[in-house]
């Protein structure tokens, strides 16, 4: 399993090792949910026609979409966390943890769970008008792609705190492949004007190159921090006081 | 402030202000009437990528940088205006 | 480091749990909870006819929505004293918190606008009732992982005398197990799993009820015997 | 990207002057940068000339509303702030902090005139309705020089940093010098292709 060591049951790091081994769990989990089951993404065009949308929008995958999505969500938290808490190791302000927490905390909400839910909604009734189907279909697509402030302000904090960090944590090219997934959002600003062609929200520009990028960034990412957590001496740890003193707790602080 | 005239970065740049004012002169009258016209489509995309490369050689010092770097950043400058004229005329 | 700050914290829980209750109980969709079979037209009238109730729960629902806000900082706060290897289970607990209660008021939202012009289109109605019921039943996702992850801490907790005695943890990780079903409540419009179901509803809220509860008396226990060490969370 | 760093190499030692043969100006983690940055704007350039491709008719009209003579002073001042930062890179170099100085300022002067010459040219083309929305080529040309503009601030920002490191310190840390170098030309080599795509090709 995780970390290498027979015994990863008793390893130290094991609250980390569970944290970082769920994130490829929901990923992939988010990438059935989305692709294969219910064919929200690759997005479909916002020049589709009303009776294709409206009979998108009625398939019963959508619930069952939705379903695994409100269970399996409150995993991108856990995720987060895992970069929180390198973010935490580096010779950085807290500053820059926090700006990250919050906009994980708006991203969840306005670029996941509620445009999940338009879809959802969707599908849930069969009485709704066409008027109200297509307004939940664009409400849906323009909340998944083009929900962009919360994630400037995670990307640029995290990609600053790398750039800025002595310690070395996570390396300083990655620092700059972050500061690039800002460069996206910015990219993804017309997906809200235009309505076909490469601008729109199934377009190349604002879609396929941004997908491109954050699909590799992630993984290059989720490479950089498995070395990060590996590397981290036991002695750094916040429980390596636990086994020295057991009488007197004097919690390190790291304010 | 003679030195700074005989200086080889002010030739270079010298050189690409007067590169510049031509491709503009030669969109200008080529298609002032705005249409379809691939020589001055192709001398502009030329010259605009002699002096990209003459940036990226003086000015960013790859004159003096290892062989990799060279390679990529003038890779990148052939690469990108060959697909972009391949891309222009493949559309005529 | 005195802890009076935290026991503050924690004795503005019990009066935001009356407030819930009072909210619950003079709520007319709640009594009894709205069928998901309704027409459009049935809840619109529905609304129609209980602007003054529903205007008013939701306008105190607004305002205490992040109540109870506190006693998850105070347990943030405790999770971090636990000696395990790094915080990453209190910032996801974090985070789930805010992704939460962010659900409870778009919950609140919806039911207020349906009930402020309920002479709407009746679809429209319809449809803010229905988003209202999903952001207030379905997502049990972050309420589920928020306490995986406090049972994590318990479990993984190396301290000599943990910060919260292991039945804290059994018990949240049963609460997750009572909380999943509701999240179904999205696939059927009938039965115990829809969201006026027993599963779905009832079991939901009772549930979260008692996890209150049972928290807050772990977190009193706990905050009294901190002693003078201090928190880990910057 | 060919230079994934193996840590940069440390810039407390490195050697003065960049002259030796095989030397990477500046941060090597920059050039990571550098060169991602070229290779995205590539694909966005080849995405532009593609779609161009699609309808020559509306980008051909698009363009003869645009403005060449602010395109062309504006790719003019660019390449003249450009060439300041060389010369303040090469001051600084040989220590000589007082001409360094002077030659970054004049490169932020002109830097500066970039942003200010671009709302001259923008706020006309808005306030006839050439709005992003307006067509295709529109919203090529804000989208491109609207992002273009955010590297061109944040470049302004960077030789603010150079000069205040160039200012204080005894002896200015060339690698910083050439790393924000570097950025600068990178923002000036986008506008030239940009120039040529949006103003000049027909």
């Amino acid at each position: 399993m995780s970390g290498g060591e027979t015994s990863w049951r008793t390893s130290r790091k094991l609250d980390q090792w569970i944290a970082f081994w769920s994130v490829p769990f929901f990923f992939t989990l988010f990438g059935l949910v989305f692709v294969p089951l219910s064919w929200m993404m690759p997005p479909r065009s916002p020049q589709n026609s009303t009776p294709h949308i409206v009979d998108f929008m009625q398939s019963h995958n959508l619930l069952i979409a939705c379903v695994i999505l409100t269970l399996a969500y409150g995993l991108a938290p856990v995720s987060n966390a895992c970069y929180l808490i390198q973010v935490k190791r580096m010779s950085v302000s807290p500053a820059f943890r926090y700006s990250m927490m919050i906009g994980a905390v708006t991203g969840a909400i306005v670029g996941m769970l509620f445009p999940m839910f338009c879809f959802g909604l969707g599908a849930f009734r069969p009485g709704y008008s066409s008027a109200v189907l297509t307004m939940l279909y664009d409400f849906g697509y323009l909340a998944f792609i083009g929900s962009l402030g919360c994630f400037c302000v995670m990307w640029m904090a995290f990609g600053l705190a790398i750039i800025l960090d002595e310690n070395r944590i996570l390396p300083k090219w990655l620092g700059y492949y972050t500061v690039w997934q800002y460069v996206t959002e910015l990219m993804a600003a017309p997906v809200w004007i235009a309505k076909s062609g490469p601008f729109a929200w199934n377009g190349l520009m604002t879609f396929w190159f941004a997908m491109i990028l954050y699909v590799s960034w992630q993984f290059l990412v989720y490479i950089c921090i498995y070395r990060a957590i590996k590397n981290q001496l036991e002695a750094e740890l916040d429980n390596a006081w636990a086994d020295l003193r057991p009488t007197v707790a004097p919690a390190k602080s790291s304010a | 402030m003679t030195a700074l005239i005989r200086n080889p970065l002010t030739i270079v740049w010298a050189l690409l202000t007067t590169v510049t004012i031509a491709s503009s002169l030669i969109a200008l009258d080529g298609g002032a009437s705005h249409h379809i016209n691939t020589t001055v489509t192709t001398a502009v995309l030329l010259i605009a990528a002699v002096k990209t490369f003459l940036v990226i050689w003086h000015f960013m010092e790859v004159r003096r940088a290892p062989l990799w770097l060279k390679a990529t950043t003038s890779g990148w400058v052939l690469a990108l205006f060959a697909l972009l004229l391949t891309f222009y005329f493949a559309s005529l | 480091m005195n802890t009076k700050g935290q026991r503050i914290l924690l004795w503005t829980a019990p009066p935001a749990v009356a407030l819930f209750a009072l909210a619950y109980l003079v709520f007319p969709v709640f009594s009894p909870p709205l069928s998901p079979t309704l027409t459009p037209d049935q809840v619109a009238a529905f609304f129609r006819d209980n602007v003054t109730g529903i205007l008013g729960v939701a306008i105190l629902c607004n305002l205490i929505a992040c109540s109870l806000v506190p006693l998850f900082a105070v347990t943030a706060v405790q999770m971090s004293r636990a000696a395990t290897s790094s915080p990453v289970l209190t910032y996801a607990y974090v985070i789930c918190v805010g992704v939460g209660t962010t659900a409870f008021i778009l919950a609140d939202y919806c039911w207020g606008m349906a009930a402020f012009r309920p002479d709407r289109d009746p679809q429209l109605v319809s449809l803010l009732n229905d988003m209202a019921w999903f952001f207030f039943i379905a997502p049990v996702g972050t309420i589920m992982v928020q306490n995986l992850c406090f049972a994590l801490s318990v479990y993984l907790d190396d301290r000599p005398e943990p910060v919260f005695p292991r039945w804290v943890a059994h018990f949240n990780v049963a609460t997750v197990v009572l909380l999943a079903p509701s999240a179904f409540s999205i696939l059927y419009k009938t039965g115990p799993l829809a969201w006026n179901g027993p599963l779905s509803f009832t079991l939901r809220l009772t549930t979260f009820a008692v996890y209150i509860a049972v928290m807050f008396w772990a977190l009193l226990r706990a905050v009294r015997n901190q002693g003078d060490d201090r928190v880990v969370l910057a | 990207m060919t230079d994934v760093a193996r840590g940069s190499t440390p810039q407390v030692d490195k050697p003065v002057r960049a002259e030796a043969r095989g030397q990477v100006p500046g941060d090597s983690s920059m050039w990571f940068f550098v060169i991602g940055d070229l290779l995205i704007f590539g694909g966005y350039f080849v995405g532009y000339m593609y779609y161009r491709g699609r309808n020559h008719e509306l980008f051909l009209a698009g363009q003869a509303q645009l403005n060449l003579d602010i395109g062309t002073v504006n790719t003019i001042v660019l390449l003249t702030s450009s060439l300041f930062v060389a010369l303040g890179t090469a001051a600084a170099r040989v220590g000589n902090r007082a001409e360094s100085l002077r030659r970054f300022w004049m490169a932020l002067a002109f830097g500066a005139a970039f942003p200010i010459l671009k709302l001259f040219e923008w706020i006309p083309e808005i306030s006839r309705g050439l709005t992003p929305g307006k067509d295709l080529f529109f919203m090529y040309y804000y989208v491109m020089t609207g992002l273009h503009l955010c590297h061109v601030a944040l470049g302004l920002v960077v030789i603010c940093f150079i000069i205040r490191n160039v200012k204080e310190s005894v002896a200015p840390k060339i690698s910083f010098v050439e790393t924000g170098a570097t950025y600068w030309h990178m923002v000036d080599v986008l506008w030239l292709v940009l120039f040529a795509l949006l103003y000049l090709m027909r």
